[in-house]
């Protein structure tokens, strides 16, 4: 039955996974086709993004300076790609305000994305002028160096908001402790699942794996964008029902006599 | 107003010198007590080197006498312990095969500085601090250039556009040694990323980073949905009931893979975007939070470990390569604990 | 702001809680009982199970500044393997994954088992930079991605590496990882296509709650930070030593581990002194209004 | 113009991709893909240098409150660059030993070597040991039980933290063998095996949805904002 992979097009090893990828692409691209047409889903309140303002306009008011990391992994990353939309809707806001705006990143490329989205989002807000490259510098590639770098600037300057939007190993507590400590309101992202953690314990707000990648279709607020948001719900809820379905297939099989128990099993107290 | 910490900033300039005086002062009395510290030591070991032609031509070299005709030879500097050195300064007195280098003396103190300098900063910024601050950014921002150029543009792109050239310059093991010709797509895109820097540039910058993004937005989702999606909904369909090898009913067993399933579809309502968490939602999405706080508590556990496992290691680097207190691996034979009894019995 | 601490005083007790037990701990040399969990239990005999002269595939995925957690796993790791007579091929996906595995090499093999031949015995290949991408075309292809050793000889003149064309034709691997890319990706890209292959993981303790999820099924066994370490080393020291003395170089988890209480017993307190602080003061607010 | 080419390319190569894993034809490409960011990446650094370079020359020139720092770490920099691009001190390797480049630039005994050694590592392992500290503070501060979440996670820690050590041993180590499920040690294997495998698991998926959407999203150009303004 199985064909020999120099005789298919297709590869017969991957059908599952193109079953599944292609109905999660069509749940999200369905969904916001919907959304375009008109149906637009109403989003439940994200309680750190609905923060965003409030901390860009605080520090405006304190006259102290806003931080912003997208992560410390390169473009390839998605969370820094997500990063950085999230910093362009941050970049917006604070063009409005007139707020200082600063982005120390760690990769160069990421500072070549910045740079664009800072300025457009500057562009798109009317304040041409605000921005300014000098802002969104290169540190180092080093996690550590970086963090050091950000350690020190934090005690230096103050800034009265912090975000944290990208993908964060070690350093995260380093930020995250030291924004604590001059007092700066802090808002996390990250689906970097083991520093979610330090993120909750010390920051005010965090975005939780899905809900950061939700993050820039949210503020967006466009329709399309959102309708990919209730795209993922769609296909949560498939998930759940898969998932429904082979606990129920997995006892039944149980019963039946012939089954070898699951090693997991065997791990109870 | 809830209890917090406060972080008063100490009186600069003065109790800073007066903390660092101190431990110099400190430093300086340790040592000056019996072996001293802090010392490195090292043993030129030198090996020669014949080629020898194998099959198609290839040379391979291989190690032989020192003297060998034809031989090369590559001296290095290799470390030896304390407890070496005195073994050979006690077998023959004044001899030089092992001995104390400087260079690495050095570097052994300066680390011990930069570790200090970077603990200062948890009692307040201060000159130290920024100075290591100012080091390790410049540093390595110069060494991941410096990897970045020696592991990947010169073996993935030079080698692959001028073989020759490399093989004879730097990687005399370069086999194949054939002009890639899709070595130019990452070289263009180089190259239109750079652009930039001139004022004609502008818009072909954004390319390469449009390329990058595309690419790995599939190449990750494709990933994603394989081993997250597909594989941990795999791993959740869990028998509810589990019978055990003689047919009875396992409760533990039952119990642990009835929480995981509803643990696991309850936490992914906490995820659900487009309906507000109320009724049913509402609830199962409570008892998702109970299983993220676990997850998170259990997580913020471990990494403690991790952590606290780091600082024992940069303490064992001050107390046992640096200070000489201890001794655990027997790598001087000699403790601080032995030195201060001979100091004591030497002084009465 | 009333009822203040300045944090300096935990940061204080924190030094004195971890500087003081290893003082203590080189003094008289002692170290805590461990009793082994299923994680690291299975560790020891996944490798006990092999037969003599089997070839591991040992990654080393950690660079100096995990070397805390992850060098006596490691070191552990190729002690047993070395008892055991197992043949490892050690690879690194960072890049200084090989400097690490030169010097557990060198403390291990060199000092204790001298008898052992690179190239035959065991052999380092080195690193090789694309993180999941050289797991991918190893997993098809071993010899595209580590086509020389360390040294510079062509793999197919190593008698270790004989007939090893991709990874699935070693019936073990073990990870030892400090994060990205490490055991996840080992899971992810090896362990899920090769289903006979037997996947081990040392991990670091921020790593151990993620990796958790893939233990016992596509992880057959895993160590988890330090304390992992000290279980695993344990049973290997019970093993070969017996009732005698263990070199001191092959206690190092166990001695990490004084610390380690006295770091964790100081963290307890300050979460139950915090809460009574916050309990305290709540009732203060409460009678006031 | 620029923009639209971007967005094609974007697209383009996401549905490359996309496909590649179902086509026997295209199992290279994605390492292929890797190694050109790789490349792209490595050439990148001429931009990231350049900012470096810049920001701290003009800061040196301003001299402005701490301009010596600035002086410090362009040295360190053009130090390491140096020493590490012109191999110093690096001798031959011996599987070439007449080749004089051939040796690695971190070998024992090299110049870059010494600076990785002990000016590299020292710093940076330190900073992650300050970890500790910070974890300490943020556990003071951060875990009260303020309401049942904040509890849970508490009380989750706790367990862990007791059952990881000795000390959950002489703690519940009396515990009878029927009751041996609620010993520390196999309290914090049965937290870490069900409910942080049943969290991470939803964690993860979720994730996974929110990338496939993020990507579909970057695809179809709905978010372009790393493409910048209009031009």
């Amino acid at each position: 039955m199985v064909l020999g992979a120099d005789a298919s097009f297709l590869n017969p090893d991957k059908l599952l996974l193109l079953v599944v990828l292609a109905a999660t692409c069509a749940c999200i691209v369905a969904s916001m086709m919907a959304a375009r047409a008109g149906r637009v889903p109403k989003i439940r309140r994200i309680a750190g993004l609905e923060a965003v303002e409030e901390a860009v306009g605080r520090a405006t008011e304190m006259g102290r300076p806003i931080l912003f990391v997208p992560g410390i992994q390169d473009m390839d990353n998605p969370m820094t790609v997500a990063g950085i939309t999230v910093l362009s809707r941050v970049a917006g806001t604070a063009a409005q305000y007139d707020a200082t705006l600063d982005v120390p990143v760690s990769r160069s490329l990421v500072m070549q994305a910045a740079r664009e989205s800072v300025q457009a989002a500057a562009l798109q807000a009317g304040q041409p002028d605000w921005y300014d490259p000098e802002r969104i510098r290169y540190i180092t590639d080093e996690q550590f160096g970086y963090a050091a770098y950000a350690a020190g600037a934090m005690a230096r300057d103050k800034p009265a908001a912090c975000f944290y939007m990208g993908c964060f190993f070690a350093e995260s507590l380093i930020l995250a402790e030291n924004g604590n400590a001059v007092g700066a309101i802090q808002i996390a992202g990250t689906a970097e699942t083991a520093q979610l953690p330090f993120f909750v314990a010390s920051c005010d707000y965090t975005l939780i794996g899905e809900e950061f990648f939700a993050a820039s279709a949210y503020l967006s607020g466009a329709p399309d964008q959102l309708g990919t948001l209730r795209g993922q719900d769609i296909a949560k809820a498939l998930i759940a029902l898969a998932l429904a379905a082979g606990v129920a297939m997995a006892t039944i099989e149980a019963f039946s006599p012939a089954t070898v128990t699951d090693p997991a099993a065997e791990v109870a107290p | 107003m809830t209890v917090g910490l406060t972080d008063q900033a100490p009186r600069q300039g003065m109790w800073w010198i007066g903390l660092f005086l101190v431990i110099a002062v400190l430093v300086a009395i340790r040592a000056g007590i019996g072996e001293g510290m802090g010392r490195v030591y090292v043993q030129t070991e030198s090996t020669s080197y014949a080629p020898v032609t194998g099959d198609e031509g290839r040379v391979t070299w291989s190690v032989v006498a020192e003297g060998t005709a034809g031989a090369a030879t590559i001296e290095r500097e290799l470390f030896r312990t304390a407890g070496q050195y005195r073994a050979a300064e006690a077998a023959s007195p004044g001899q030089q095969a092992i001995r104390m280098s400087w260079d690495r003396t050095i570097g052994l103190w300066l680390a011990a500085f930069f570790t200090l300098a970077v603990f200062s900063f948890l009692a307040g910024d201060n000159p130290a601090y920024k100075f290591t601050e100012s080091i390790v950014i410049g540093v390595s921002a110069g060494y991941w250039m410096v990897v970045a150029f020696w592991e990947t543009l010169v073996p993935k792109l030079l080698a692959n556009l001028a073989p020759d050239m490399v093989k004879a310059w730097c990687m005399p093991n370069l086999e194949g040694g054939l002009f890639h010709l899709d070595a130019l797509i990452p070289l263009g895109l180089g190259i239109m990323l750079l652009s930039q820097l001139t004022p004609l540039g502008r818009h072909v910058g954004r390319w390469p980073l449009a390329f990058v993004i595309g690419t790995f937005a599939g190449l990750k989702m494709v990933s994603h949905v394989e081993s997250d999606i597909i594989e941990q909904v795999r791993a959740t369909m869990l028998p509810l009931v589990v019978v055990g090898d003689d047919g009875s009913f396992a409760v533990w067993a039952s119990l642990r893979n009835m929480l995981i399933v509803v643990g696991v579809l309850c936490t992914l309502a906490y995820f659900v975007f487009s309906v507000e968490h109320k009724g049913a939602v509402g609830r199962a999405a409570r008892v998702g939070v109970w299983f993220l706080m676990i997850t998170f508590g259990s997580a913020f556990g471990f990494t403690v470990m991790g952590r606290i496992a780091l600082l024992a290691a940069r303490f064992e680097f001050l107390f046992i390569d640096w200070l000489w207190l201890i001794d655990p691996k027997g790598d001087r034979g000699m403790t601080v604990v032995a030195t201060l009894v001979s100091c004591i019995v030497d002084m009465t | 702001m009333s009822g203040g601490l300045d944090r300096r005083w935990i940061y204080l007790a924190m030094m004195l809680a971890v500087a003081l037990p290893i003082l203590w701990n080189g003094v008289t040399g002692k170290t805590f009982p461990e009793s082994p969990t299923p994680p690291s239990q299975a560790c020891f005999d996944a490798i006990e199970a092999l037969p003599e002269g089997s070839r591991v595939l040992v990654s080393f995925d950690y660079d100096p500044a995990s070397e805390g957690e992850l060098a006596p796993m490691a070191t552990s790791f190729m002690r047993h393997l070395m008892h055991k007579r197992l043949k490892p091929v050690v690879i690194a996906l960072w890049p200084l994954g090989p400097t690490k595995a030169e010097e557990t090499i060198s403390n291990v093999i060199k000092a204790d088992f001298p008898d052992r031949v690179s190239g035959r015995d065991f052999v380092n290949l080195g690193f090789q930079t694309g993180n999941e991408g050289v797991l991918k075309v190893i997993g098809t292809d071993f010899r595209k991605q580590f086509p020389v050793d360390r040294s510079g000889t062509p793999v197919d003149r190593l008698p270790i590496m004989e007939g090893i064309t991709k990874a699935g034709d070693f019936p073990l691997v073990i990870t030892i990882s400090a994060g990205y890319p490490g055991g996840k990706e080992w899971v992810q890209y090896v362990s899920s296509s090769n289903p006979g292959l037997v996947l081990l993981a040392g991990v670091t303790g921020v790593q151990a709650s993620q990796v958790y999820s893939y233990y016992p099924g596509q992880l057959r066994g895993m160590l988890a930070a330090i304390k992992g370490a000290a279980e695993y080393e344990a049973l290997v020291s019970a093993a070969i030593d017996g009732d005698g003395v263990t070199p001191p170089r092959y206690t190092e988890a166990r001695r990490r581990m004084a610390p380690q209480l006295f770091g964790h017993l100081l963290l307890i307190a300050l979460i139950v002194a915090g809460n009574a602080m916050y309990f305290a003061q709540r009732e203060r607010k409460a009678v006031a209004s | 113009m620029s923009r639209s080419v971007a967005l094609l390319i974007c697209l383009v190569g996401g549905l490359t991709m996309l496909v590649s894993p179902f086509l026997p034809m295209a199992t290279g490409w994605a390492n292929d893909v890797t190694d050109w960011f790789n490349i792209l990446a490595a050439m990148a650094f001429v931009l990231g240098g350049g900012s470096l370079l810049k920001v701290q020359l003009m800061r040196l020139s301003a001299r402005g409150p701490g301009w010596g720092y600035s002086a410090v770490t362009l040295l360190a920099f053009v130090v390491t660059l140096w020493v590490g691009l012109g191999k110093v001190g690096v001798v031959a390797d011996p599987s070439a030993p007449t080749v004089a480049w051939s040796g690695k630039p971190d070998d024992e005994g090299s110049a870059f070597w010494w600076i990785y050694l002990y000016v590299m590592t020292p710093i940076t392992s330190t900073l992650f040991a300050v970890l500790a500290f910070y974890v300490a503070s943020a556990a003071f501060r951060a875990f009260r039980a303020k309401n049942l979440e904040a509890t849970l996670l508490l009380a989750t820690a706790f367990v862990i933290l007791l059952g990881r050590t000795f000390a959950g041993v002489v703690l519940t180590g009396w515990l009878p063998d029927w009751a041996s499920g609620l010993r520390l040690e196999n309290l914090a294997v049965t937290i870490m095996d069900v409910f942080n495998t049943a969290g991470n698991r939803a964690i993860i998926i979720g994730i996974a949805l929110g990338v496939a959407s993020t990507g579909i999203r970057l695809m179809l150009g709905l978010d372009r904002s790393y493409l910048g303004g209009d031009a």
